[in-house]
């Protein structure tokens, strides 16, 4: 089988050397769009396969692969063909579905991998989330006028800064460690009863609110909570945000706009210089004033709106991208067919 | 009672010896950790077979021509021999697996 | 000289078995007390005696014999049936003790005023004893070496039966006694010895029989003692209690060991055997203890420590730690085998453990990981539960399957620490739990690593 | 006495409200231009004195404080006064120090502070120095497309970046804390003997190189090294840096241009995506190719030349600096005077 | 009826004294030592004797008296003199067998007749060895409680002397012997032996005493059992013997516990004594042992720690954190005194603590803490220095002079954890080590604390 | 030689006692943690105090006439049981302090 490569926009690719050899192993023919890795860090050099222009590498494959489909507006000369790529920062759905459907176009989203154990190496939202929450404190670092650690010296001391992280998910755990790594005293709240003990076992404080809505059958994923919930989560979550110097945001919830957590008043009596980095910004943002894709200010608290900070770490991102793919593509493909469509996996991914 | 106290104070000394030796046999073993069982055991069971002595002592004592008694007691002490070696053989076998590491 | 001699030979055997009651020493006790049962062997063929008539080849045929049979059986023997063996030669020793009371008794019998009446009672207890520590320690050798009879066999009224059994034996011993040596109530007496020692064993549980070995060892120790009083002999004596009294303190601890009592033991109480106190249709757990864990790590060469989500909740990373530097410093190699998925984030493991300062090179990824079992001597699982379930390789229905996991199995035995039998994340019970050659350690991760901690620095 | 402060062209603030707290509880009449601590996140409310504009702030007082002397220019304006203040940026030291003898100006350099243990309350170059070097590993985190911890995940595994930091004074040795605590593998350069335990009892690794000058009367600062030492140096410290994914440059000579470590072909030879901190560019910067005050890329390398990120923690920085200031006056003034003139650290300051 | 009474004493010494090694069951086996002592006091007065005189008021009043007068003395004393009580205590039982002795040969003196030479051997060994104890205890005493004699006091030719000493005492007693009981032979032996105790203890530096005051009980030990050979009376003879040798075995082992063997302790080794090993002008220093500091720290209500930047080189952090968990499970209070220049960097005491976990709110800066050694037990410094340094208050010429710094020593003791005598960054002593109320505990800060952890987990 | 011999056939029980007392004596000791070490000296201190069961013995078969002796011997007892009395309570002080902690 031919797979193709093509470069995306933004800076993750979805082939590394490293990943490539395991194609190779695996007996496919691979070829990459020319300069797709150059923004990750990998140069053309790097790779032992085919270079090609866009068009020759779409022409010559069966299965196109990208990291993200906005990169795929010639949707027309994909017909026939296989597409695999993260469909979930698609913002006109519909047209898209319209057009893989009339070019007859097998298309897989790997953005609806289900959250099971067995498919966690295709996993690219928790391997993107991870790299996210990380991703989330340094920019926090970089903002904050402050030092995270708690510091005694002959100056005087420095009182450790606080981190709130609202949404304890992959993306939320990891900010977690994160900031508790840099000496920040941490606290997060998160409405699945599994999150509890999660935060705990990474040393942060958990910010207890009743009441939470669970679903056993959401795959471990939260569910729409009750405004009453909301609101206590709200009141509780608020008196700690006066007084946080970092807040993170990850909530959301599968199939619907994020929950807004923090409205305007909240930030508004935030301490100046105190940062809010929202991850849930692509999905409406767990902050009223948040704006996807960008650094507002507001009173001196600075929102910085992105959901997808793992592309700012390029170079691991595209390595751990490229892995998830090669997992995917290795588990249903089989003997060079697609196997069973009643596969779970299969069935969720399937445009 | 009476026959009981007489016994006492005649074998005095002996009396104290065994709860001695009673009490040594407890204080030894106290401590012991549990890997240790199976190997103390062995080691126990092999002193145990100090009752070939006794078989010794018999043949010894025995008349020459008696054969019943020497037949009998040549295959207890033959017997309780194999006690004896095997046990302490055996035992090593298995401490020996202990050493390798001090040795180290 | 002989007196100076026994002197010594107990002094080697008390000192031995001291020696024996702790790891570092263990071995050179063994040998101490060898030498002390040697010069006992000398001192006795030395000693001057009242009426000695020699038989020296008497006396030196067998023990070569028995020597080199002893040397071949203990070389050939296989580790895994040290317990048959010890067994085994048990019943030897109580079979011999039988054969020199038999001996003695029978020169009562022809003589009738070369032994007092107190005498006669200590032979016939010592028939006894040996008696039922001879079939007693057979049938625990059948039970644990086929495991053919190694259920529990209990006939109605056994309690009734068994008094019967010893008041009959007491009532032979009278006549016996009275009508100055019938033969028959000898013979009776050793059957129904022999009879009783089967009974006493039979309604215990396979698993139990160390425990009833090791109670026949001390009755066998008893038995030397008695014929140390009727030889007058005194390192008979003080060896036989020494043993008799070792040997029923070692019983107790290994009932401690498997949390039972020993009356639960000896009358086969709740269940067959107490290694497998939990089981389902997936077959028995076993549980280590504290001690034969400690040990277990202390003398490996090479450990691979499996963390998981459990580790993180119970904060333990340090003590976790805390264990590697131990082992290290007494020459174990130790490693964390890191599971991609283990844990509740990717990298969990990787921020757990760089909290407790692990170097990065002792981490080894799955695939080293699996290379490595087979060469390990103990794999330590710490919470960790799905990242190890062999279901993903052999069970198709299972939500596990088709994930790459540790194989920990492969290594020579695994330690699981975890609070109780149940699932995790992904909900599926592990087979791993009943494997051969895996162990359970219950408990909170860091009171359980705490514990450990503690033992191994004791040892 | 009255003191006034400066507002400053930097973020950094010389007086901070708690500070302002010990001067009145000493007796000080104190007074602030207006909108002086806005940058460092402190409202003209926070602070309980008077406020005024800048000409009024000169005017009313004896002694003058800012944080950095090129704030200053209107030195004729402070004729009979006292000036306190940072002039290490100074460039051009000649005309300033004709500026004040001139207009018979009392100034103290706060950045000649010996380095005595007494002395270090006062020490604006060791607290300066604390925050830049924790800045410097954020900064490298933010620029760099990696994570810096190593983690095994689902998707492949993460290798730990490597830190090399060269100079292990103040600012390298918290680099180096900073590095370690976010997952970083550390190795650490200096020519100073008692560098080495320092750096080993922060946990990372020390490159050891033979024939370091010392010289015990330097107060603890380094002195020039031998052309063969640094020759030596650069080849250890080369070899290294081709595997380093970050370097953070500390490295100073007490008087003189700080010594070049990393030179132009070394840089070529670092792998893309690198990045490099100089903290010493101030000073002629540790590498080749540092620019003062600016981010370059050279081949892919990023390198930042910023001897003053202590001000990117604003807030912190001026906690800090203002406490050292106080102790300073409180140390120097006694009873309304200045103390003797033969005290050390009254001496090492003058100007 | 006396010699069960008797066997049953002798039981309970024994099983009182083994329960007295283990923390745990120590109170319980003391109970059981004193009532086999009871029970062997009771049954020696009601022993049927040959030529039993009653005299009854003669044994009661002297018992009842000294039972008041011990009880009176324990209550009194305060928990610190302990030792010199003990030693007293000794001192009193040597002197007892003396007068006993002196009594029995005073007998023999009168009717030469009534013993066998053997019995006057042991007589006059058991004299010997009495004195000796009874003069070397006081001195010890002494030595201990004063002070004042603290020093080693060693005689040229010292060993030679002594050699000389014992001669005589062993000529004169032949000379006693053989002329059937000069009283002036007796005298003789008697001032010799006095004289040898006080000679036996001299040497020994006072911080050794504890282990010399074990060794004279050992001995008092063996008086006891000669005593017991002499009156044909078996628990004395092995109380006594058990006695004499426990008490070796815990001489020895407390040599072991100070890193020293007993020759060298006896001979009075290296330095004149463990807690005075270097001094210069500024006076002495104080070292504590593994067992004293970690019962101080366990019976504390309040412990401040003063890391230091000694504590960051030896990377001792987590063992830090250790022991404070370890004493926070005991209710003791524990916080960090945090200096702001400990250390090599601005907040390296901060990175140190975090990167072993330690919470924030345990962390107390200089005034705070300042306030708190006053309420506080004792104040633990690991390898700090400059920043406890008094000379930063006290002494103008002092390069320290005018930091603030942190008043350890107004805690009501303080420990200084570090390799040696060197001193800090300044480069300049410290006057703290040689205050009254602080004591040392040399080593590098990781091996002192993991000694000190594994001693705090044993209480 | 022969005389030791002798003297070891005839208390052979006696010396078999003696061993094994002292063994008893160094295994009942060997493992006290070093905290106990001051608590155990004490106590053992108080049961070497034993001497004093030869004063009883001494003033029961000693002629009520004989003063001398008796005031020697009373003094001897009285001071013995100083050390038995005293000994048992400050053990006993020394050792509550354990079991305060214990309790809590
Ligand atoms: N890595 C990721 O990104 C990620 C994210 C989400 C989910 N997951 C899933 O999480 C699982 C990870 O596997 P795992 O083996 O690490 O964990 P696991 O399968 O969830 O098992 C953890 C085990 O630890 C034990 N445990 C919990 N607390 C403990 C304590 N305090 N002391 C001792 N034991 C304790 C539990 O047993 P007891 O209750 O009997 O003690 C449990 O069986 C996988 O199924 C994975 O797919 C992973
Ligand atoms: N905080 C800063 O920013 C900074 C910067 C530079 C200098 N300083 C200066 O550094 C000093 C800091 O004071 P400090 O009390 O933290 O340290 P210190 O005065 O330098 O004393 C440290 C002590 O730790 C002991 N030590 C070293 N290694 C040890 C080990 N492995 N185990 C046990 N003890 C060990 C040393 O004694 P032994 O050798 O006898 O063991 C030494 O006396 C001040 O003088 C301060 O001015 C501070
Ligand atoms: N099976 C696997 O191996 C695997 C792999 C990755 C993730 N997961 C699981 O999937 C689940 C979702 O992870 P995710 O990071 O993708 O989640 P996500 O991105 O969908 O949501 C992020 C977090 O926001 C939380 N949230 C929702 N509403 C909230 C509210 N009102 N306030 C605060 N927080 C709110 C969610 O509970 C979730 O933890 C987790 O349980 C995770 O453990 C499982
Ligand atoms: N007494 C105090 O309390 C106190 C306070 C702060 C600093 N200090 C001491 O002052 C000294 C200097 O600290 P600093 O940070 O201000 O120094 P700095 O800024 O002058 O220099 C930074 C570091 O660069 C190093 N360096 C010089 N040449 C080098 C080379 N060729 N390669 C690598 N490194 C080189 C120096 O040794 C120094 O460690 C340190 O010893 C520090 O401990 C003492």
């Amino acid at each position: 089988m031919k797979i193709g490569f093509l470069k995306d926009i933004e800076p993750r690719v979805s082939l590394t050397p490293p990943a490539h050899i395991k194609y190779v192993k695996s007996g496919y023919d691979v070829s990459l769009e020319k300069g797709a890795g150059l923004k990750s860090g990998y140069l053309d050099e790097d790779y032992e396969c085919k270079k090609f222009s866009r068009s020759e590498v779409i022409k010559n494959s069966d299965i196109i692969i990208c990291v993200d489909s906005s990169s795929l507006r010639e949707i027309e000369k994909f017909s026939n063909k296989t597409l695999i790529s993260n469909f979930s920062g698609e913002k006109d759905t519909d047209k898209l579905k319209d057009g893989i459907r009339k070019n007859n176009i097998t298309a897989f989203d790997l953005s609806k991998i289900p959250r099971t154990t067995i498919a966690q190496s295709m996993d690219i939202l928790s391997s993107m989330s991870g790299l996210s929450g990380y991703k989330s404190v340094i920019k926090a670092a970089e903002i904050l006028p402050k030092m995270f650690p708690m510091m005694i010296t002959a100056a005087g001391s420095i009182k450790p800064v606080k981190v709130v992280v609202l949404g304890a998910g992959v993306a939320g755990l990891q900010a977690i460690a994160t900031a508790k790594r840099l000496g920040a005293v941490v606290e997060a709240s998160d409405p699945r009863e599994a999150a509890k003990e999660e935060v705990l076992s990474l040393g942060a404080k958990f910010i207890e609110v009743e009441g939470a809505v669970e679903d056993k059958e959401a795959g471990g994923y939260a569910v729409k909570q009750t405004k009453e919930f909301l609101e206590r989560q709200k009141q509780e979550v608020s008196r700690r945000l006066k007084e946080a110097d970092v807040v993170i945001t990850t909530a959301q919830v599968l199939g619907s706009k994020s929950p807004v957590l923090i409205s305007r008043s909240v930030v508004e009596e935030m301490k100046p210089g105190s940062v809010i980095i929202d991850l849930a910004s692509s999905t409406g943002g767990n902050c009223e004033l948040t704006k996807d894709n960008e650094i507002t200010k507001h009173n001196g608290v600075s929102i910085v709106g992105n959901s997808f900070l793992a592309s700012e770490l390029a170079h691991d991102a595209s390595n751990l991208f490229s892995n998830n793919i090669f997992n995917f593509i290795d588990y249903v493909v089989k003997d060079g067919k697609f196997i069973d469509q009643k596969d779970d996996i299969y069935k969720s991914c399937k445009i | 009672m009476g026959e009981l106290l007489n016994f006492l104070s005649q074998n005095e000394v002996l009396i104290y010896l065994l709860l001695f030796t009673v009490l040594l046999g407890f204080e030894v073993i106290s401590k012991v950790p549990s890997v240790l069982h199976t190997p103390l055991m062995s080691g126990a069971n092999a002193i145990s077979g100090i009752v070939i002595l006794g078989a010794i002592i018999l043949i010894r004592t025995t008349d020459p021509q008696d054969f019943f008694t020497l037949i009998l007691a040549s295959i207890a002490l033959f017997i309780g021999s194999i006690n004896v070696f095997g046990g302490f053989f055996v035992t090593n076998r298995m401490l020996e697996m202990f050493n390798k590491k001090k040795n180290k | 000289m002989d007196k100076i001699l026994f002197l010594i030979s107990a002094f080697l055997l008390v000192w031995g078995l001291r020696l024996q009651s702790d790891p570092a020493s263990a071995s050179k006790g063994n040998k101490f007390a060898a030498v002390g049962m040697l010069i006992a062997l000398f001192s006795a063929s030395i000693m001057p005696l009242e009426n000695s008539s020699g038989n020296y080849l008497w006396i030196l045929t067998p023990i070569v014999f028995s020597a080199v049979i002893g040397y071949i059986i203990a070389k050939k023997i296989q580790m895994t049936s040290m317990p048959q063996m010890v067994s085994i030669f048990n019943g030897l020793g109580g079979l011999s003790a039988v054969l020199l009371s038999y001996t003695e008794i029978n020169k009562w019998i022809l003589s009738p005023e070369s032994y007092p009446g107190f005498v006669l009672v200590v032979l016939i207890v010592s028939l006894f004893i040996g008696s039922v520590a001879f079939t007693g320690s057979l049938l625990a050798f059948a039970k644990l070496d086929g495991y053919r009879w190694s259920e529990k066999l209990t006939l109605p009224f056994q309690h009734i039966i068994n008094l019967i059994l010893l008041f009959s034996i007491a009532f032979s011993s009278y006549l016996f006694i009275d009508s100055s040596g019938g033969y028959t109530f000898l013979y009776i007496i050793i059957s129904i010895s022999l009879i009783y020692g089967i009974f006493f064993v039979a309604p215990i549980g396979g698993a139990d029989m160390p425990v009833v070995i090791s109670l026949l060892n001390s009755f066998t120790g008893i038995t030397a003692a008695l014929t140390g009083v009727i030889f007058d002999n005194k390192v008979m004596l003080l060896g036989g209690i020494l043993v008799g009294a070792a040997g029923t303190i070692l019983t107790v601890l290994m009932c401690q060991a498997m949390n039972r009592s020993l009356l639960n033991v000896l009358v086969g109480g709740f269940s067959s055997s107490g290694s497998s106190s939990k089981s389902d249709e997936q077959g028995d757990i076993r549980e280590i203890s504290d001690s034969d864990f400690a040990v277990q790590l202390f003398y490996s060469q090479k450990v691979i420590i499996v963390p998981g989500y459990g580790l993180a909740v119970a904060q333990a990373q340090k003590l976790c730690k805390e264990i590697q530097e131990v082992l290290e410093s007494n020459d174990v190699e130790v490693k964390y085998a890191i599971h991609p998925v283990a844990g509740r984030m990717p990298g969990h493991m990787n921020v757990l453990l760089a909290e407790a300062d692990v170097d990065y090179s002792k981490l080894i990824e799955l695939d080293e990981a699996n290379e490595n079992f087979k060469t390990t001597d103990v794999a330590v699982i710490i919470g960790a539960n799905d990242v190890v379930n062999p279901d993903a390789i052999d069970d198709t229905s299972s939500p596990l399957y088709g994930m790459p996991i540790l194989k920990v199995w492969e290594s020579t035995s695994s330690v699981v620490l975890k609070r109780s039998m149940s699932a995790g994340y992904a909900g599926v019970q592990n087979p791993l739990f009943f494997k051969e050659n895996n162990k359970m350690y219950f408990g909170d991760a860091k009171d359980s690593l705490q514990r450990l901690s503690t033992e191994l620095k004791n040892l």
